[in-house]
């Protein structure tokens, strides 16, 4: 038996389809959960993807933390269920309060979309053990408000306690304060990005690296041997 | 110093796409009774010097030419009072 | 409230002597009678609403139909063109039961006006296109020309077009594969903004836009009517049927791309579910288009009550919503028993649908409001019968001059040191140089099947995961070359855009384009538009490549100057395997860089008389389209067969503008010689069409040169990949460093 | 049928690059003496029924967990008064 990972699509999600490939390729299986329902159907964990939900109109992520899928996303995160937020699911992460700090339009105010290099700091997340702790690897990047803030206080204590996950390196893309590419919560359950490691799991597409496959690699693992 | 706010509104005949998603996110926050939503943008200026006519005419312009896109916006332009009713 | 009686049919036949505004809603007067005399009385105001915009030059292609004829008179035989000219998008048989639909069109005018929203729309327009096929959208292109790059307001046009691609594009989830920049002044006035989309499909999902079936319903869905677009249709609705002063209608149209998502999914879902039995996108013209072609293409007539329309402004009047270009709408033909599902399907998805009309047994378009008949027409008259002009067109007289102007005479660099010189200017030059810091504003990676984005020589989107099948697209301009010669420069952009198919793997199956020309009533632009189609229909006759649709832009002009005549051509190829693609890239040191073709001395229009003498004369380089092909043969072979690494095809700027891209890309520089018979100059600028560079690994020279030789193809050994400088023996040697500089700085510099 | 205005701006130690961008163009616009300048949001509520504190205490509500996000927004809540000085 695998691990059923559900992929919530949001109105306005563009990455669901790429992730349910990237959970598929990893060996784990997708689940299709729907935002206007509570249940999540018993997956195992849960991304939130990419995308412009609810047209990021009001801030990115604001609309969809309200959506109903979202109660149960929040009760269950904080019961311990392994959530993944990749860029507008980082977003709404952050709107839901189950990641601190917030997002902002990128510093020089355009969408950029690259290569990013990163480093991975902490490596012992739900979603990060299949990484080295410093190594370093390219994912893409792609998003207009990609930009971490947070107040002193927050940043001090991520920082402290190991909870920068991973970190722009070379370039910074969007001014995140610290570099921050994306964070943990203090449990390693819930974890956030910015950069798209479901852009990042077959040689030949996109950038042509597979530097993002041990996301979901690392959480089938958890999950089957737990 | 003083402070000039310039505030910028879509005209009222164009499409607020932002404005939308708002009001129709609010009766499933549970809020009722809000007919209408746009969505606009607020310029906070601070004007070193007295802002007399002549700072006011020169912030019409800057308004006109620069902070608004007046093919689809409309600008007000008005030194702030005091703090308001605050949050 | 209107204080005049509503203008019905029968008050129209009622008062035949009331004189309706249609010079001012862009009618001729032989235009306003021809209508008098199909109605057999005078139209309603709504009626005659419908007319001027179907009968606009916009709508109805009434300058430049007689020629676009050609396309299918010399469409060549093709067992892959599913669907041709005449409906939404043309679509193509890529294989394995796929089909592929695409097209570009051009959103120039609204993009000068107010750069971010024009852009943004005409993505949202042509994706619309797409999906009104049934297909579901992969990915875009956007080929865009720009006024001189150092104009103040080349700074306000070109971040706001490509920040409204970027932001409509992206929030659709469309990566963007491909399009060109280009830089002259002869667009100041005028900027070019065409957008292309691709969809994919089954073959049994192919939509049409029709409605048969009497009793079917018509259901208007997605975003609600505005006042956006209707310019003429106020003045319709004020001076004659109102005293009330025309309300204030945006000229602007804003464009809401999560209301296109939504729409996208929702009209998916639907096809998959086999809901839809015709479909039509709301663009220009709106609902009368939408309507009277629906209706016209299909078996039976209309009927449609125009209170049911959502509206977004309540004042508005029954004119401006059958003129209304509100974006973000669609309109699909549903049988009654599925219309509840199909209703249900947009609820899920957030998306307003209401029931508008019913296809009738009849052969009229019926269309009522409060109750009273306003619009009674036989549905064809509007939509396909619209006026046809035989412009007149002549050869200018100027086109000799400039002819004899040739770009042979100008002054050539006359040491190293100079070619050197030349070499950074001109991949610099803002034509010439990177335009990532335009590109990186567009999601490449959305979907998760882009196989070749911006700068490779064509995009390239995987279509089957399990067998590797795909796509590649490429499109291509150059209206210096159409200017000094319009029919050779229109093939040379089908023979571009070919090429840049072919060199990454792809075999060329078909086209489309858009055609950007000036003013149809000056001969010189109505001669130059005959002879570029003229030189399109012939080119896709002889490559086999037919046109599946296109787009016209005409009136590109400032006051007496037009822009040069700017055919862009989409060229769609198909790969059996992504996993065989040629990137641009230099991969390895000690590869061999073969140049491909025949270099002649062709310099008229090119980048190097450009950037070093600001010249425009001459005539551009010749066309052999029997050795585009064949160049496109030998290409895919050696990608199918494994023989290269890399290639990159040759076009503005010539071979070192190509080795420098690849060098750049690759991190790896390349040590040149110049081969016997031609001298440094001519080897490193000529614009020599038909060529292009390859880099062949060692273990597979021979078998690559037997290949070329036996094809009869000239494969010259130019150099090898080597170092980090690109270096001509005996001439001078560049470090990648400083060509990046020149390359990557120039963009930035002028518009960050 | 009353308005309510919310303006939401960025919190004053964070970066405002928007802000930024536009007071770094002053100059080149030929303005002096305008030392610093923020962008925020401005969001039109139409209101059916009378704004009383009640209402008021509601659209706060909206504001504080809806319109702005505070961890990185402050706003403000008011009832709008006639037509301002116009544009
Ligand atoms: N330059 C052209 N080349 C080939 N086909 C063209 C060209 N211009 C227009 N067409 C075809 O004429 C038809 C009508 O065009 P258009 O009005 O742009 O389509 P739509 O109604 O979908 O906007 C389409 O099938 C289009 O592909
Ligand atoms: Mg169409």
């Amino acid at each position: 038996m695998t691990a059923r990972i559900g992929v919530v699509t949001f109105p306005g999600s563009l990455d669901d389809r790429d992730t349910q490939r990237a959970i598929r390729v990893a060996g784990a299986e997708p689940v299709a959960l729907w935002h206007k329902d509570k249940d999540l159907k018993q997956v195992d964990a849960v991304v939130l993807c990419g995308g412009f939900s609810y047209g990021d109109y009001l801030r990115a992520g604001a609309i969809a933390r309200f959506s109903p899928v979202m109660d149960t996303v929040i009760d269950q995160a904080k019961a311990g269920l392994p959530v993944l937020g990749i860029c507008n699911g980082f977003q709404i992460l952050t709107e839901a309060h189950l990641l601190p700090g917030g997002m902002l339009g990128n510093d020089h105010l355009h969408f950029i979309c690259r290569d990013q290099k990163l480093r991975v700091e902490n490596a012992d997340t739900a979603w990060t053990t299949d990484y080295e702790a410093g190594q370093e690897i390219h994912i893409p990047l792609k998003n207009m408000d990609g930009r971490y803030v947070a107040d002193r206080r927050t940043l001090d204590e991520l920082e402290a306690e190991g909870r920068v996950a991973f970190r722009y390196l070379d370039f910074n893309p969007n001014g995140s304060l610290n570099d921050i590419a994306g964070i943990t919560n203090a449990a390693g359950n819930v974890v956030g990005l910015m950069p798209h490691p479901e852009h990042a799991v077959e040689s030949l597409i996109g950038t042509g690296r597979t530097d993002g496959l041990p996301f979901f690699t690392s959480i089938l693992k958890k999950l089957v041997n737990a | 110093m003083a402070r000039v706010v310039v505030d910028v509104m879509l005209k009222p005949e164009i499409l607020d796409p932002q404005g939308q998603a708002v009001q129709r996110a609010l009766p499933r926050l549970g809020f009722e009774g809000i007919s209408d939503v746009r969505q606009g943008k607020r310029f906070e200026l601070e004007v070193d010097g007295p802002v007399d006519e002549a700072a006011l005419a020169r912030i019409h312009d800057l308004a006109e030419s620069f902070l608004a896109n007046t093919v689809i916006e409309d600008f007000t332009v008005r030194v702030e009072e005091v703090a308001e009713a605050a949050k | 409230m209107s204080k005049t009686p509503l203008d019905t049919v029968e008050h129209a036949a009622a008062t035949p002597d009331v004189e309706l505004p249609w010079a001012e809603l862009g009618l001729k007067k032989d235009e306003y009678e021809r209508v008098v005399e199909i109605l057999g009385r005078r139209p309603t105001g709504a009626e005659l609403a419908m007319y001027s915009v179907m009968w606009s030059e916009h709508c109805s292609y009434k300058s430049s139909k007689v020629h676009l004829r050609q396309f299918g008179e010399k469409a060549p035989e093709s067992d892959a063109l599913l669907v041709g000219i005449g409906e939404n998008a043309g679509v193509v048989d890529v294989g394995q039961g796929y089909a592929v639909t695409f097209k570009v069109e051009s959103h120039n005018h609204p993009s000068y006006v107010e750069p971010y929203q024009g852009a943004a729309t005409g993505v949202g327009g042509i994706v619309r296109d797409i999906i009104a096929m049934g297909a579901r959208p992969v990915a875009v292109v956007d080929p865009l020309r720009f006024g001189a790059a150092d104009h103040p307001d080349t700074k306000r046009v070109l971040p706001g077009v490509v920040a409204g691609i970027g932001g409509y594009g992206n929030c659709l989830g469309l990566p963007n594969i491909g399009g060109e920049v280009v830089f002259d002044a002869c667009y100041q006035g005028n900027p070019l903004v065409n957008a292309g989309a691709i969809g994919v499909m089954r073959h049994e999902d192919i939509h049409l836009a029709k409605a048969s079936g009497a009793g079917n319903k018509v259901i208007l869905y997605g975003a609600r009517t505005g006042g956006d677009g209707i310019g003429g249709a106020s003045i319709l609705a004020s001076e004659t049927f109102d005293d009330a002063k025309p309300s204030k209608r945006p000229a602007v149209q804003v464009g809401d791309p999560f209301q296109e998502k939504l729409l996208i999914e929702c009209t998916l879902e639907a096809f998959a579910e086999k809901l839809v039995v015709g479909i039509q996108d709301l663009g220009a013209a709106g609902l009368s288009c939408a309507t009277s072609e629906l209706a016209s293409n299909g078996s039976g007539g209309m009927t449609v009550v125009l209170d049911d329309v959502p509206l977004r402004d309540s004042t508005l009047s029954p004119e401006e919503i059958l003129m209304s270009e509100s974006q973000e709408r669609m309109c699909a033909v549903v049988e009654p028993d599925k219309v509840d599902r199909f209703l249900e399907i947009c609820d899920k998805w957030d998306v307003i649908a209401t029931v508008i009309g019913e296809v009738t047994d009849g052969d009229r378009l019926e269309i009522f409001w409060h109750g009273e008949k306003i619009v009674d027409v036989d549905p064809r008259t509007v939509a396909h019968e619209g006026p046809t002009y035989e412009r007149p067109y002549a050869r200018p007289a100027w086109q000799d001059e400039l002819q004899a102007d040739d770009a042979g005479k100008l002054p050539r660099p006359q040491s190293g040191e100079e070619l050197k010189d030349q070499v950074l200017k001109l991949v610099a030059s803002p034509n010439q140089a990177s335009k990532q810091w335009i590109t990186q504003q567009y999601d490449h990676f959305v979907q998760g099947n882009t196989v070749l984005a911006q700068p490779e020589d064509s995009g390239m989107i995987r279509i089957d995961e399990a067998s590797g099948l795909g796509v590649a697209i490429a499109t291509d301009g150059n209206g210096r070359y159409a200017k000094l010669d319009p029919y050779t420069g229109a093939q040379l952009a089908l023979a571009e855009a070919y090429r840049n198919v072919a060199t990454t793997g792809a075999k060329p199956l078909a086209v489309s384009d858009c055609l950007n020309f000036g003013s149809p009533e000056d001969p010189a632009v109505m001669w130059q538009f005959a002879e570029a189609v003229r030189g399109l229909a012939d080119g896709c006759q002889q490559l086999g490549t037919p046109v599946t649709g296109g787009n016209v832009s005409l009136y590109n002009q400032t006051g007496e100057a037009a822009i040069h005549p700017t055919p862009v051509v989409a060229v769609l190829g198909v790969i059996d395997d992504v996993a065989r693609r040629t990137p641009v890239a230099f991969q390895e040191e000690g590869q061999l860089l073969y140049l491909l073709g025949d270099t002649r001395e062709e310099f008229g229009g090119s980048a190097w008389s450009q950037v070093v003498h600001d010249h425009l004369g001459g005539l551009p380089p010749k066309v052999d389209l029997e050795r585009e092909r064949l160049l496109g043969e030998i290409l895919i072979s050696a990608s199918r067969d494994g023989m290269i690494d890399s290639a990159h095809d040759l076009s503005d700027g010539g071979l070192i503008q190509a080795v420098v891209e690849s060098a750049l890309l690759g991190g790896k520089g390349a040590r040149l010689v110049v081969p016997d018979g031609l001298d440094a100059f001519t080897f490193l600028f000529s614009e020599s069409a038909g060529r292009a560079i390859v880099a062949v690994p060692r273990s597979e020279e021979v078998r690559f040169n037997d290949m070329c030789g036996a094809r009869g193809l000239p494969a010259t050994r130019i150099g090898v990949v080597d170092g980090d400088t690109v270096q001509v023996q005996g001439e001078f040697s560049l470090p990648l460093t400083d060509l990046r500089e020149a390359h990557e700085g120039t963009i930035p510099a002028l518009l960050a």
